[in-house]
């Protein structure tokens, strides 16, 4: 675990799709799929990120460009320093020997992608507004698409595609993470078919080690008791596809995406 | 087990035990609040609101090195109309909650304790003491026994709950402080707030690490320093302290008390040893009182006096 | 190695290496200087003398605790005459060496400083910022402006050797003092003196563990709060810096010189890491600059400010 | 290693003679032979004190009444508590196969008293200015007396007994604690017939731990590189045997005792 930011050399960017750059950069840190690192741009801010590759010593964070920070990330070139502290939370529980599904929505595939590459055998859905928001295509073959607009593989929701999965499927177990309406779907879908599930959450991070009461679930850290949450714990979590809490400690109605 | 009794009574609150959560660390919403009263606080504290929301400063806020914590989170909160939402009912919480409040003018105080008077909350504490946010505490004057006196003052005239004046150990006269204080009607020091402010420089990025560049110091390296303060404080003020500042363990807790505190803050020790650490140290507490034959708070507290 | 080049000049001091033995650790006898000289230090500050010898409080005079160490010696010294001849032909030391003088008054500094003249050493500290000493530093108000103005000038009549003003964390205004030292001829600030007091308490004998209860705060517990005394005073004055709080590693020692230190004075060190933390310090400062590509000091010092 | 001071409770006090008591106490230290700790009176002092009894988890410090601090020890009953931290510094070498003979003047020999049991097989001098000032008699049997003033054993020094058993002994090492002229006579004895010698020397401490710089013999920490010092040390150690530092700092010719 790292405490305080170690700057990282980026020693390679791969653009996976207009919106979304995975920087790699050399760092042996042992970390369990799920878990994520404070990336630190000096003078700028500090953001949470999954660990999205790792190869033998090398690391890669995917990210999506949305405000300053990622737009910032984004403007980096190979060579540049980054700052990351962690890994932090806890992450999947993993059963190889599961009937498993993994289903991820926009950005949301990036925390699940180390999941499938220490899975193997699993089936993986990945939903997108439209096809050219796809990524990773080359390295999980055989992934199930699905797109808002039908621009690529199945018209409609991961939430419906993967309905459509359950009448010929059994499936023992779920790993999920993108937004949060549709955590919610798949967490109740999964209840119904009595399918456990494990989903990661998203809230706003400050200190990533369980001090500050930023990332509030219901009571839950996410950054530490999270992000991944089980049924039973979700359960318990009346927040869960309701509520989250913004910068200033405000708690809002979840939108719609 | 059974014959010793932690419970303290602070300004007329009965705590079951003198464990309080600090203000800042975890006090952002009301599920926090009952989490850690089932993990064992006698009391706990909400993060400090002010008037309006505020988003705070930049990221990196919170940063640990070997000595404990350096933070400059800088007052994040959703403000007082905000906080009166999520505070409400707070019967639902296991243990007395404290409000804390903060302003950058003597009215704001006044707005922010009155916009949380329908929650039912135990106390008022007002840091007067937070050395590194712009427009509060230390940064604004609000550290001179003028400033605390008028501040408390102003806030006596409206709420009949207990005040709290947390004070820094930054600064030589903290007991001129606190008598002022006292003087003004507070009911209770709360000894002490971060200190410093100090800064971490990452060498590599040659910046130092906090957005805000300097925060305040918590955890271990500050709590001789503490225990210093409440000493002093025991020696000059009449009204009990809650003493605060590196306190982990059993141990550590029974050192603030017997330097004179009556209960004492947690915060970095959340980080230490996890969430139940209010337990753990009740459990420690316990057995050293077992072991060493004591069987209630008044025997520890101020006892390291000649 | 070799072309890495840890030399700095202070104040017209050639040092083979930013490292400076502190004043109180070590110094109160020749062969401890020549001891530490030979184990790497680029400097080494003998311990404060006064005019009359000293005893200094009872023991325990230093204790250690997880977060660095805690000492109130009470400037115990042979007094001025004693020292003359103590710290005679001091070209056997291997390294520059800075006299310490303190004084209840000014007249105090002269005296001591005169005793000393004929010794060869190449600086003049004058700490008016001790926390834990009656009659001396912070505990006879040398650490205002005024005082430090008055007593720097007295100094400075009386000597051509350079001059370093240590100073105090303790004080907000640290900058503040700095200048008037600055003002009144000082060539270097020596920043920081160690911090509080503090007070750690024994529960099971119900006492302070030092003898003087209070004592100040030095190692890893200080380092944050130096390198932003050493952040702002760089800001704040011209004269060179030398950091001092809490350095006991490569890392430590360039964080300190890029928050604007022109070298590191090192106490608590000695505990962490032995007498050759000198050695280990100067051997971690060259391989990390091998590793990051700068090869003198001038490309460390005060590079973390915008 | 304690740093700092633990309180431990006298379980036992045994009066070795009109001048001298051992203080024991329950406390499971890992020490070698030679090492002291430092004993703390609240709100009086704290001064070392070498560990003279070692017995499963009882530990024994003998004490010689001298000033304050020693009259105040001295007062102390059982149950009383006393602080202590370390143990402190570098002790003896023990080497098993080696003829070896301890030489203790006055307090020093509770200084040697682990190295006897220790080593069991080894000749002990005590020497004292009269019989009354004897301790440990009944523990070390056998063991070879001097006095001053000839009320016990050989009339003369122990450096003078020892220069007589050397006439029939062959040794091999000598370990020895007392008045630093004595053990600097020993040490020049040893030396002129090729004896290894270890001493223990005694300066003025306050820290124990080697910061505070109180206790220098020429550039030595006697709390940390020593109170034990060999031969090849000692040659080097302009100051031994010749002059101390005083509490103050102030160098001062050794006197004769
Ligand atoms: C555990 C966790 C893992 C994440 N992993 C990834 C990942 O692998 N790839 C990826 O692209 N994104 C990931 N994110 C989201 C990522 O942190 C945000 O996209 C990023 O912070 C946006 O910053 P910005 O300044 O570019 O955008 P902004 O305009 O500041 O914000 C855009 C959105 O990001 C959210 N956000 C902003 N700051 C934070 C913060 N400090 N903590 C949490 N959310 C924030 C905001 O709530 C908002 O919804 C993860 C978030 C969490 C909590
Ligand atoms: C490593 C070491 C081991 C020792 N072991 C023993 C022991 O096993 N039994 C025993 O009886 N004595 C031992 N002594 C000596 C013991 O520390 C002193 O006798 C004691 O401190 C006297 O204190 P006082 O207040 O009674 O007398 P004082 O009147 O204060 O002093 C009497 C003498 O003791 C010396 N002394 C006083 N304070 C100290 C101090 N802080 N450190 C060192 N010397 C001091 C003085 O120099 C003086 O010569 C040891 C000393 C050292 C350095
Ligand atoms: C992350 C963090 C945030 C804090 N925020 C506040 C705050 O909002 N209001 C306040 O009065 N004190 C705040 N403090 C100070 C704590 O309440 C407490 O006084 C200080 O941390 C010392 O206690 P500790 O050593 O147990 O942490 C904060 C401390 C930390 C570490
Ligand atoms: C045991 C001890 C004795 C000290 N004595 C003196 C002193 O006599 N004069 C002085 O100016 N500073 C004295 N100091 C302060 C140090 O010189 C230094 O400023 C301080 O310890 C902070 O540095 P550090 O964290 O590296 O120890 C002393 C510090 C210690 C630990
Ligand atoms: S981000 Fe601070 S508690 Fe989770
Ligand atoms: S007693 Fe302090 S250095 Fe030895």
């Amino acid at each position: 675990m790292i405490e305080q930011p170690t700057m990282v050399k980026i020693c390679d960017i791969v653009e996976e799709s207009p919106g979304v750059k995975t920087f790699f950069f050399k760092y042996n840190l042992l970390f369990d799929p799920g878990q994520f690192v404070m990336v630190w741009i000096p003078l700028l801010d500090e953001k949470p990120f999954t660990i999205s590759y790792m190869q033998k010593d090398i690391m890669g964070i995917s990210v999506l460009k949305r405000g300053a920070f990622t737009h910032a990330l984004h403007g980096k070139k190979a060579g540049d320093l980054i700052g990351i502290r962690g890994p932090y939370g806890k992450g999947f529980q993993l059963h190889t020997n599961s009937n498993a599904c993994v289903v991820g929505g926009g950005i949301g595939i990036a925390s699940l992608a180390t999941v499938v590459d220490k899975l193997r055998d699993v089936i993986v859905i990945q939903g997108a507004r439209t096809v050219s928001e796809i990524i990773y295509q080359k390295r999980f073959q055989g992934m199930k698409l699905c797109t808002e607009d039908g621009t690529a593989g199945f018209k409609g929701t991961t939430v419906d595609l993967l309905k459509e999965l359950l009448k010929t499927h059994n499936l023992s177990k779920v790993y999920t993470c993108g937004p949060e309406k549709m955590l919610y779907k798949v967490f109740e879908l999964c209840k119904n078919h009595g399918i456990d599930c494990e989903v990661s959450l998203d809230r706003y991070m400050k200190c990533g080690f369980g001090i500050c009461g930023q990332c509030d679930c219901s009571g839950q850290r996410v950054c530490v008791d999270g992000p991944v949450f089980t049924t039973m714990e979700l359960n318990t979590l009346e927040d869960f596809g309701k509520t989250t809490i913004l910068k200033t400690g405000e708690r809002v109605t979840l939108g719609n995406r | 087990m059974s014959h010793i009794d932690l419970s303290v009574n602070l300004c007329s609150i009965p705590l079951a035990n003198p464990t309080i959560l600090a203000s800042g660390i975890l006090g952002t919403t009301k599920a926090f609040l009952k989490r850690v009263a089932e993990n064992g606080a006698g009391a706990v504290t909400i993060k400090s609101i002010s008037t309006e929301p505020r988003e705070g400063h930049k990221n990196p806020t919170v940063i640990t090195f070997e000595a404990g914590m350096l933070n400059a989170v800088g007052y994040s909160n959703p403000g007082v109309d905000a906080a009166a939402r999520e505070f409400s009912n707070l019967q639902d919480v296991n243990a007395p909650v404290i409000a804390s409040v903060i302003g950058t003018q003597k009215g704001d105080f006044v707005r922010v304790v009155e916009g949380l008077s329908d929650s039912q909350f135990s106390a008022i504490e007002i840091p007067l003491s937070c050395p590194h946010t712009p427009g509060f505490g230390l940064l604004a004057g609000q550290g001179t026994p003028e400033a605390t006196f008028a501040i408390t003052s102003e806030v006596r005239k409206v709420t009949r709950l207990p005040i709290f004046v947390k004070l820094s150990p930054n600064i030589p006269e903290i007991c001129t402080i606190a008598k002022a204080a006292e003087d003004a009607g507070a009911n209770a020091i709360t000894a002490v707030n971060s200190m410093g402010p100090g800064m971490i420089i990452n060498i590599e990025a040659q910046r130092p690490v906090l957005s805000f560049k300097v925060g305040g110091v918590t955890g271990d390296a500050l709590r001789p320093i503490a225990v210093r303060c409440v000493y002093d404080l025991y020696k000059a003020v009449k009204i009990p302290i809650v003493g605060v500042g590196g306190i982990s363990t059993g141990r550590h807790a029974i050192e603030m008390m017997m330097a004179g505190a009556s209960a004492v803050g947690i915060g970095t020790g959340v980080y230490y040893r996890g969430i139940d650490v209010f337990k753990k140290i009740c459990g420690e507490m316990t057995q050293w009182m077992e072991e060493n034959g004591l069987d209630n708070m008044n025997k520890i507290v101020g006892v390291a006096h000649d």
